[in-house]
């Protein structure tokens, strides 16, 4: 069995690369191998948002990436730059920056590009979904 | 060192495919699928199976498919993955 | 006499997400009662294959909304007959939405219409 | 003199579109013109959110959109449907949707469709930037 | 109607190119400037200046410029726009 | 053996903005002592441009930024002779950082790398 990570680059909203990452993370954890972290990048970071509201007949990304983490115990982290340039910020990040309101998921974290290097020499494998 | 490259731009193909070598294999994934249906054939090259099945496309191509199973198996028989962007 | 407004959709379905949001543009200015074309060009052919299945990926299938094309009034509903042969694509293979039309048609609606958006 | 609106559906994160109308904005105003409104659409709307947070030494797209309508007096209209599904949501949105925040700058407005074609019926000029 | 055809994706010249009549006129804005170096000048023909400047390629280009206000006029010479996405 | 990594650059500046963000991870990753490689192919070969001046239409120039890479102890920047000579630049109009190199060499460290990006 390998140890898994992704690298998720994909816009949410306008692409199609969250929806073949999911899948391809369910389809890895079914054959039992281990996902360590999702790392989102660039307009990837767009889908750690707890306010986004897909109509309601269409499948909610960031809340199946959140269950789906939760129930086999992996990480999700955007990188904390592109983030906060795109609008995506915890508490911490909004008060520091004076920001008016946060809107990252419970389920995701922010951090810093190292979590990418170290999810590269700490996986078998990395994938990347752009 | 044997690479998966993973393409989803039909667009890319040409700078994909200049930059694979005879051991390397490729997976057409998202919108590239669609050139399954314009394009040769070959023995490193695989389409994702759902993909086509997305699109409607799923009895054209004489292409080799792979589904997501297919898929993460052919990052683990090879030594890395490249996803052509 | 009320303003025409031409929505070319050229992009294939689901890589990229703009087909469904570019048709509600096309459904909003037929409730305005302006007069709409919808002219399906290059890789924007695929759009209207029949069989689309992207709930198995989670995606929603928008593809059945283009057959509301008809009851909103938008009578002119053209696919490029070029860029279908090219490929190897059948009117059988279709939604039963759209006629068959070569490139010079759809060009010429182009060119008189008063607005034209792509997504 | 011209009355112009704008389509913009541009990302103002990953891509040059937004830049683009603003200097095609400053430039016919500079010229006398008149712009009534722009609207936002696909993933121009991105650019509605007060907590979008570039850093120190680049240019804020969110802010200059808003003080170049105050200053000519045109509107900013984000598409609802759309915005939403991006997490862009005002006050009133995020209560009806149970959502817990909401980012909309407050030069910003949150509408219909309906307003495009009002704007493509209403102007002599309509200039997209995707 | 004569129309102003804005291109702003330099893979789309093609489609755009073919989608025009004579009377029509073309600029090239964003990373479509890149163009200006490949393609022959015609007099229909223009190039966005402040994105060559932009980009390093202001000495290159052998096409016809426009600067904004330039672009703000074309679309005022035209009876319509057409950005081609 | 430390690992290595390639960034692939083949997309024009400003158009798209992936670039400054491809970089970032090479900066990122040539502190972990990853042995990094920066690619510059396609249309990615405009990023090395001198003059550019992005500034005058409020966009950050960060190509100053690809100065850095030496720097970062970044040694191996190359740019594919092949896609310079097809759109008709010459080394002289360039920022002098980066060796130019053919496909065949380009290919050979792509092939090599442990890990590749492209964005």
């Amino acid at each position: 069995m390998a140890i898994f990570s992704l690298l998720v680059t994909a816009n949410p909203h306008s692409s199609q690369g969250q929806f073949s990452a999911i899948q391809f993370a369910k389809t890895l954890l079914n054959q039992g191998h281990e996902l360590k972290r999702v790392f989102f990048y660039a307009d990837g970071v767009l889908v750690a948002s707890r306010i986004n509201c897909p109509p309601s007949d269409e499948y909610n990304l960031t809340k199946t990436w959140a269950k789906l983490a939760i129930q086999h115990d992996f990480e999700l982290t955007a990188c904390v730059t592109v983030a906060m340039k795109r609008g995506i910020t915890n508490a911490t990040e909004a008060e520091r920056n004076a920001l008016t309101g946060d809107n990252l998921d419970p389920a995701f974290e922010i951090s810093g590009l190292g979590q990418l290097t170290e999810a590269m020499l700490e996986s078998d494998r990395l994938v990347t979904f752009g | 060192m044997k690479t998966l490259y993973i393409l989803n731009n039909p667009q890319h193909f040409k700078q994909c495919a200049s930059a694979m070598t005879e051991e390397d294999t490729l997976l057409l994934i998202e919108n590239a699928v669609l050139l399954a249906d314009q394009l040769e054939p070959r023995s490193n090259y695989f389409v994702l199976e759902e993909d086509l099945i997305a699109r409607g496309l799923s009895n054209n191509a004489e292409w080799q498919t792979k589904d997501y199973q297919g898929f993460v198996q052919l990052t683990l028989d090879c030594d890395k993955s490249v996803s052509w962007l | 006499m009320s303003q025409s407004l031409a929505v070319i959709f050229n992009k294939a379905p689901y890589g990229t997400q703009s087909g469904r949001e570019l048709l509600d543009i096309a459904l909003m200015a037929a409730a305005f009662d302006m007069n709409i074309s919808a002219l399906f060009i290059d890789d924007g052919v695929y759009q209207l294959l029949e069989n689309q299945q992207p709930d198995i990926l989670n995606m929603k299938n928008h593809s059945p909304t283009f057959k509301a094309l008809e009851l909103y009034g938008i009578e002119t509903v053209l696919i490029n007959q070029e860029d279908l042969s090219q490929r190897g694509l059948s009117a059988d293979q279709l939604l039963n939405v759209a006629d068959i039309s070569p490139s010079s048609n759809i060009n010429q609606i182009i060119s008189r219409s008063d607005f034209v958006f792509m997504l």
